[in-house]
């Protein structure tokens, strides 16, 4: 019954259209050549365009991502293809297929007009994903508002099987009975570019991420402070109330090898500052702390933003938090040993505690297939030439760019995008005189 | 695939809830239950705005499933953001 | 929203940021006032002092230029636009046109709260200046 | 150009206008709440709209064939859509247009769906009289819109870059297995740059020489035109066709035309003033540099001898010259302090411990330091390498930088510091030889600096486009940057750096010209009276300029932000398809009072 | 005063264990995530910093040490993994090493040879001593047929006397040092009544041990480390009172004592509990499930397997007591369980042993500095 298999050709495959797989299709786009985009989630954008401002500029995330993904979206070269999952990429004859399937949204996406009818007449709630569980969704919704295409998904396992979307929508796209579309594509060179998954909030069992309410990941920290995130504003999760006392626990996922994550995840102490400098002006008379080992503030810039934050009152506080626990109110209650004024332990209560939680790989392939690329002791896939040529992977044709080959920020994600696309380019260049 | 597209949407919906099986009753139970909540505070903030912990008190839900509601309510325009109270915001009903 | 109705509120927005601002708030499908007219430029830079002049002799009630901010793409041009702006409040002075009928702001892609809020505030503003003006008639 | 644009605007003149108004109903998204037969009717009288429809779904084959032949066949010439946000389907119409044979930029999008119907539910009949306004709006603006062409400018296929380190290096190659011709200059007398300087790098512990030596190479097997010992004269022109003039070792100066430029001119090492922690004073203080320098040829020994002298204490102290604060450090030449991290020190320090280890396994090493950033890959295992082969590690403050004090028998040192890892008690650390971490600094190339208008930030380095989303673009179209030269990196980050920038090369010259969108400034020569005030409101350099008494724009070098058309006393620079006099005519039409017809004016 | 560093003393104390603490990066975790850690007694990162620093007075001189009951909450938590637990235990070495003026702790400590040598020549010292007075004719008690009991008698008065010595030397030692406590203060005198009864109540209940309850290693009550000190504590204490008791009402008594007697079934029941504690935490080490568990080394089986060969070789004693087994096996037991119990007297003030005094000392101190 599922639709014959559609075949596709492209230059390269790009898998993963967060910021670097955008940015590194885009190089190669603008240059001529065809890129077929493949991006599992039902928008593009990645982490990058769920959150709030970037650090240092302090722009806002999604207004500098909205026009790349639209360009990426309207690139005539660019193949897009959303809400689909690759299997297998193989190597023969120096070309590569993949086998693809695309997920079905249960509707038909060259009727949709992403009128959201669907979504309004829709009665059954689900945690929202996209705001990390702190907000709602429907149980047929657009990801997000500005999500790039503007088709919704419904959750099949979750619908209550109603019939009130597919009555409500003014093109009658919905189709309940809709199935995985296979998809074979051939292309000359792989840019692979996965992206990253947080440090589970769970791993330090002495911090309670996942049992206090007021005890948040970072990228729900993103959405609270987003313009458009789920509570209008920044309230704690447990009743709403407007925090007074805001701290953050730096390298609450990494540099621990306790966790197993030995390595420092790069970001967490300039994201920790940019939330706290966003949280010192949505909240001006709030108490900010970072709690913190080193601060790492390397990059361009990022020195002179760590100063100005400290100038603006943001408390910095040399001490590795020891362990959380919470009151009746369920205020989180931390201890640390406050090293810089005495050797003492001391507990401190905030209303609300930012664990900076760090990196790891979001896809693994020893743990999830698909290709086999090898991998570092890190688990994130291993660079074979790393101070020339950071993207090359173990396999020939195969370049990796952004966070998949290890924590890296927005800018040296984006740079690294542009390598792999030069990589890629000159690598079917060097294919053609064969 | 031609087939399947000429099927109605009620029949489409029998099929799968044929399919389903006693999955549907779990999903139709949970569905009440979130129209009674919803119903519980959208009562309560009827008439006069109120705030996380007051609806909570109002309904004798917990405050985190009351605030992930008004949430939820906030986004589908079915519930508005009023005055600051202390710490909090009040909500009223749209 | 009577008197909202017959009110003509000119936004000036940009391509880049509060353009597709304007569209969040419409995919989100959150109400203001339909006496709103969006028109969209590369930079409001672009306008002479006597564009908004001109405006408000046509019947146009309030202009909220909606800018770039900080995010703007060109050298100079947010600098420039504040001068302008501020010569235009001269003019409007000079000419018995209330200043809080013209506002310079930044809206970014995703500030739905904002750009209502502005719109709402330039309503009180003009409501405000007309009733100003009507005392100072009778 | 010129002439194209002048035959197609005589053109333009003799054609009548013809609007096709066609709105759509988007399935009741748009018709549920706007009248959209009302919509329709009104524009009917407008007297340049010859044709007006509404249509179920205008997005749609249908729909764009309505359009499409209403083109072929009732010589409609201008297009106005309303309908959802252009963002999502203007290119749609554009296409269809440019499929009937008409001019894509004849056409107009207008949102009446995020902006109108979405926005304004239950108000039906305001929202449908706002609807009239805007699609008249959209009727004034495209009908005094003249047919665009995106500009085209020629592309020379050849790159010059400027240096000739690893990012250098890394960039030529990258260009010319691309295809595109490279000249590597170079003002030294061979190439590799400061990477000529290290011992083993870090993570990976290859040997620098062998880094070099692979690129060097490489690049001597393609066809690449090395010049070392050359340095650049003067560059002129723009993107896309750079006349460059180089001068060599003998003073002769060869030119060499390309489409874009490279900049790959590095960094220098931070040199600690006189006295800084006893530097210049006391031979026992050295810099990182000048320390790996002294140990990278000795042999491994348990005794460290250091000018005669038994080393045994060891100490190292981090940020010399790097994250300074205003009141605290001595500012430098300019007068401003360093205020930046040098991002490779801490990593680079505690690898040269550990090789100091390696080599001389009795040594105490001290090591102070601000904050340990070891952010990279494998560099947190050089800093636990360190801990565990003891090293003692001491944090100090900018209110407690260590004091270096020279011991009394003259033949070591004293460093006494609040240490905040003992709670800030003072801790006083002897020292037989003290090694100064110092940081990049930019290096002075302040003739380039001057010649292209190249931007730097405060910290003097060259200052990228947009630090997030731009990192290896000037604002100077066609002139990319790569490695230190932007502010300090590691050799890693370098050539990720100079592939990013190839990249960005081989966009702009993977045609033999550059297309570039057409809303940049337009002169209207006849109306210019040469008053020149508009010179003084542009930004970029070559944009505007006076010739023949008026002005002249250059469009490759325009950006289209219209800082000079508002200064124009009689209007005669305007932005191509944003005029002032289409927007007078939008708000004509939006400021009108009854749904009448607004007329075009002659 | 600035202090001036010495790296020498952290290799000094590595020699007693700890041989990880290097990769300690100060962030204080240890400190923090402590249970037992507070104002008063701050630990381990604060001693771990004197020892990196070569502090040699301070880390000698707080009762902190003696505070911690290794729970391995800091060494299963630490970032680096460098055990600082297993560091705060060889700081008690370190410290026992210290106290003693003859250098014996110190060479045992740091080499396990010399820790099985000396064992080994005591032990057949004393018991080739107990041999040197032969038995009479008509043994009055006929268990100790290998002994004479005159001489267990007495040697056992003047072992005890010198392990006496020895400790007062050790506790002089150990309350110089508390006073020049940089944490301590003068308290008022009505304290110390105050700090005796909770130093007193500590040792008995061990309440700060049971309370400390890692959040990582949630163990049933029985396999707690806790509950097996305090079985290990009281079997001790059962066994010295019954041994006591039998020695005391020795010429009063039948010589056939029934194992009814109150005394014997004190001893029964303390052996019993002794026995099940020393196998729980023998078992605990042979696994090393726990991090505090996880480095034994030979001081901590020095004490453990004393304890548990006297243990058994005093059940034997009883069972061949009450059973009027006869047998050479028997004498020799005898003999050996004789040596060993007078051996870990003996030793008390070089081995682990030497905490029975020291802690409860400590914990004075802390308990008179607590507000």
């Amino acid at each position: 019954m599922s639709a014959a298999t559609i075949q596709k050709k492209a230059d390269v495959l790009v898998v993963g259209a967060g910021i670097a797989g955008l940015q590194a299709s885009l190089d190669l786009a603008d240059q001529g050549k065809q890129i077929l985009l493949v991006e599992s989630q039902p928008s593009i954008g990645g982490r990058m365009i769920n959150l709030s401002k970037v650090f240092p500029t302090l722009d806002c995330a999604s207004c500098i991502t909205t026009p790349r993904m639209a360009s990426v979206a309207h690139h005539p070269s660019i193949d897009l293809l959303t809400y689909t999952e690759v299997n297998k990429i193989e190597r023969t004859n120096g070309k590569f297929h993949a086998s693809i399937t695309k997920k079905p949204r249960y509707l038909d996406e060259t009727a949709c007009i992403g009128c959201k009818r669907c979504e309004e007449a829709c009665t059954t709630f689900l945690p929202d994903e996209y705001d990390h569980s702190l907000g709602a969704k429907k149980a047929i919704s657009i990801a997000f508002t500005n999500a790039i295409p503007q088709y919704p998904v419904l959750d099949m396992d979750e619908c209550l099987l109603c019939g009130a979307c597919a009555k409500a929508c003014p093109t009658q796209c919905i189709n309940f009975m809709q199935e995985p579309q296979e998809i074979e594509a051939e292309a000359g060179a792989v840019i692979m570019a996965t992206g990253y998954n947080l440090t589970e909030i769970s791993a330090k069992k002495q911090y309670g991420g996942d049992i206090y309410p007021n005890v948040i990941s970072p990228l729900q920290m993103e959405r609270l402070l987003a313009p458009h995130g789920p509570y209008g504003g920044v309230m704690r999760p447990s009743d709403g109330k407007i925090p007074d006392s805001i701290a953050f626990v730096q390298c609450a996922g990494s540099r621990d090898k306790s966790l197993g994550v030995p390595y420092c995840s790069r970001v967490c102490c300039m994201y920790a500052i940019k939330q706290a400098m966003l949280l010192s002006g949505s909240l001006p008379i709030a108490d900010i702390t970072i709690y913190y080992m080193d601060i790492r503030a390397f990059g361009k810039g990022y020195e002179q933003f760590y100063q100005n934050a400290k100038a603006m009152g943001i408390q910095f506080v040399k001490a590795k938090v020891g362990r959380i626990s919470e009151d009746e109110n369920h205020n989180p209650i931390l201890r640390v040993e406050r090293q810089e004024d005495c050797s003492q332990p001391e507990e401190v209560t905030h209303d609300l505690v930012v664990l900076s939680l760090g990196m790891v790989p979001a896809w693994i392939p020893d743990r999830d297939g698909i290709i086999p690329l090898e991998i570092g002791e890190d688990r994130f896939v291993r660079s074979v030439n790393e101070k020339i040529t950071p993207s090359l992977t173990s396999m020939e044709g195969v370049f990796a760019a952004g966070t998949m080959t290890g924590p890296k920020d927005i800018v040296d994600t984006i740079v690294e995008a542009g390598a792999a696309a030069t990589e890629a380019a000159n690598y079917l260049r060097s294919q053609e005189g064969r | 695939m031609e087939e399947e597209k000429k099927l109605s949407y009620t029949e489409q919906i029998k099929e799968l809830r044929a399919r389903r099986g006693e999955g549907s009753k779990e999903k139709q139970e949970r569905s009440k239950e979130q129209i009674k909540a919803q119903k519980a505070i959208l009562a309560a903030i009827d008439k006069e705005a109120k705030t996380v912990p007051e609806i909570a008190e109002a309904t004798g839900m917990n405050t985190q499933e009351v605030f992930w509601w008004i949430t939820a309510m906030r986004k589908y325009n079915k519930v508005t953001d009023e005055t600051k109270k202390g710490d909090y915001i009040a909500y009223r009903k749209k | 929203m009577g008197d909202h109705n017959n009110m003509k509120i000119l936004l000036i927005t940009t391509m880049i940021s509060s353009y597709p601002g304007a569209n969040t708030v419409g995919q989100a499908h959150l109400h203001y006032s339909p006496g709103t007219y969006i028109i969209r430029v590369p930079d409001p830079v672009v306008f002479p002092e006597s564009f908004y002049m001109r405006c408000y002799e046509k019947g146009i009630d309030g202009i909220i230029i909606m800018s770039s901010g900080s995010d703007c793409p060109y050298e100079g041009a947010y600098r420039r636009l504040s001068e302008r702006v501020a010569r235009v409040y001269v003019q409007m002075k000079e000419n018995g046109i209330d200043p809080s009928r013209l506002k310079l702001t930044t809206i970014c892609t995703v500030c739905k709260a904002a750009f209502l809020k502005e719109i709402n505030e330039m309503q009180k503003n003009i409501l405000q200046a007309r009733a100003d003006k009507e005392g100072v008639a009778a | 150009m010129e002439e194209e644009k002048n035959t197609q605007s005589e053109e333009n003149e003799s054609e009548e206008i013809r609007v096709g108004v066609y709105v759509c109903h988007c399935g009741g998204n748009i018709s549920d709440v706007v009248d959209t037969k009302a919509v329709v009717e009104a524009l009917k009288k407008n007297p340049n709209v010859k044709i007006a429809k509404d249509f179920v779904f205008m997005c749609s084959d249908p729909g764009q064939k309505l359009i499409i032949d209403d083109i072929i066949e009732n010589n409609i010439n201008r297009i106005v859509v309303s309908a959802c946000s252009p963002t999502l389907h203007e290119t749609t119409f554009r296409k269809a247009l440019t499929r009937a044979g008409l001019n894509p930029y004849l056409y107009e999008h207008v949102n009446i769906r995020e902006q109108d119907s979405w926005v304004h539910k239950g108000e039906n009949e305001a929202a449908t009289a706002k609807a009239i306004r805007l699609t008249a709006a959209g009727v004034e603006k495209i009908a005094r819109q003249d047919p665009l062409e995106p500009i085209v400018v020629n592309a020379e296929g050849h790159v010059v870059v400027i240096g000739g380190g690893v990012a250098g290096m890394r960039a030529a190659l990258a260009l010319i297995k691309r295809g595109l011709g490279v000249t590597l200059i170079e003002k030294g007398d061979r190439l590799g740059g400061r990477a000529l300087e290290l011992d083993r790098v870090y993570p990976t512990e290859e040997k620098a020489s062998d880094i070099v030596s692979q690129l060097e190479n490489a690049v001597r097997a393609e066809k690449i035109d090395v010049r070392l010992n050359c340095e650049i004269e003067l560059i002129e022109g723009f993107v896309g066709n750079f006349d460059v003039q180089i001068r060599g070792k003998d003073s002769k100066i060869d030119k060499v035309r390309a489409g874009a430029i490279v900049l790959a001119t590095g960094f220098d090492h931070y040199q600690p003033y006189e006295g800084e922690f006893g530097y210049g004073k006391s031979p026992i203080v050295v810099t990182l540099p000048e320390f790996n320098k002294l140990i990278a040829d000795m042999p491994q020994s348990d005794k460290f001898t250091y000018k005669g002298k038994d080393i045994k204490n060891l100490a190292f102290i981090h940020c010399v010259g790097s994250r300074q604060m205003e009141g605290v450090h001595q500012p430098q030449a300019d007068g401003r302090v360093n205020d930046y991290c040098s991002r490779v020190c801490c990593t680079a320090t505690l690898h040269t411990i550990n090789k100091t280890l390696d080599k001389f396994p009795n040594l105490n090493i001290f090591d102070l330091y601000k904050d340990i950033r070891t952010y990279g890959h494998g560099h947190e295992d050089y800093y636990e390498k360190a801990s565990k082969r003891g090293v003692t590690f001491f944090r100090y403050t900018d209110d407690s930088i260590p004091e270096y004090a020279p011991s009394s028998n003259g033949s070591g040192a004293t460093l006494t510091m609040k240490d905040v890892l003992t709670w800030n008690e003072e801790v006083s650390i002897p020292a037989d030889m003290i090694v100064l971490a110092t940081g990049m600094v930019p290096r002075d190339i302040s003739n380039l600096v001057g010649m292209l208008k190249l931007p730097t930030g405060t910290d003097r380095f060259l200052q990228e486009v947009h630090p997030k989303l731009r990192p290896v673009e000037l604002a100077n179209n066609g002139i990319m940057i790569a490695g230190t030269c932007q502010g300090p990196m590691d050799i890693t980050e370098s050539c990720a750096a100079a592939g990013a920038s190839a990249a960005k090369v081989s966009i702009l010259l993977s045609k033999k010209t550059i297309e570039m969108d057409p809303y940049v400034a337009r002169v209207d020569e006849a109306k210019c009276d040469g008053c020149k005030l508009c010179l003084a409101e542009c930004e970029y350099k070559g944009a505007l300029f006076m010739a023949e008494s008026y002005a002249h724009v250059n469009p490759a070098l325009c950006v289209g932000c219209g800082a000079c058309v508002a200064v124009c006393p009689p209007r005669a620079i305007n932005i191509a398809g944003w005029t002032l006099d289409q927007f007078d005519g939008m708000i004509d039409a939006i400021s009108m009072e009854e749904l009448e017809p607004a007329t075009v004016p002659a | 005063m600035a202090i001036t560093v010495n790296p020498d003393l952290l290799k000094e104390i590595k020699e007693y264990g700890a041989f990880d603490i290097n990769a300690c990066f100060n962030c204080g975790n240890c400190t923090a995530v402590c249970p037992l850690s507070d104002t008063v007694g701050s630990f381990p990162r604060k001693l771990i910093r004197l020892g990196q620093i070569g502090d040699k007075n301070r880390v000698i001189s707080g009762p902190e040490p003696w505070l911690c009951y290794y729970c391995g909450e800091c060494s299963d938590t630490c970032p680096r993994q460098a055990e600082p637990g297993e560091y705060m235990a060889a700081l008690r070495r370190y410290a026992i090493a210290q106290s003693e003026p003859t250098g014996i702790g110190r060479l045992m400590y740091r080499s396990g040879v010399f820790a099985v040598i000396v064992t080994l020549l005591v032990g057949i010292v004393l018991g080739a001593f107990m041999q040197t007075v032969k038995v009479g004719k008509n043994p009055s008690h006929w268990i100790f047929g290998a002994v004479s009991y005159q001489m267990i008698h007495y040697l056992g008065i003047a072992v005890s006397i010198l392990a006496v010595l020895t400790i007062v030397g050790g506790i002089m030692k150990i309350f110089n040092r508390l006073s020049s406590w940089e944490g301590g203060t003068k308290p008022a005198p009505g304290k110390w009544v105050s700090a005796l009864k909770q130093t007193i109540t500590e040792i008995i209940t061990m309440k700060r041990h049971r309370e400390e309850s890692p959040a990582s290693e949630p163990v049933v009550w029985y396999r707690s480390h806790a509950w097996i000190h305090l079985a290990i504590m009281y079997g001790f204490i059962g066994l010295l009172v019954a041994t006591t008791l039998d020695f005391v009402f020795l010429e009063l008594l039948p010589l056939h004592l029934s194992i009814f007697w109150p005394a014997r079934i004190i001893g029964t029941v303390s052996g019993l509990v002794m026995l099940w504690g020393v196998s729980a935490a023998m078992l605990r080490r042979f696994s090393k499930e726990e991090k505090n568990a996880a480095h034994t080394s030979l001081p901590d089986w020095w004490l453990l397997i004393f304890l548990f060969v006297l243990a058994l070789t005093g059940y034997w004693l009883e069972i061949a007591t009450t059973f009027k087994l006869v047998s050479p096996v028997n004498d020799g037991i005898m003999l050996l369980h004789a040596a060993m119990a007078m051996e870990l007297i003996l030793l008390l003030a070089f081995t682990k042993f030497a905490h029975v005094i020291y802690r409860p000392i400590a914990l004075f101190v802390y308990f008179l500095n607590q507000a």
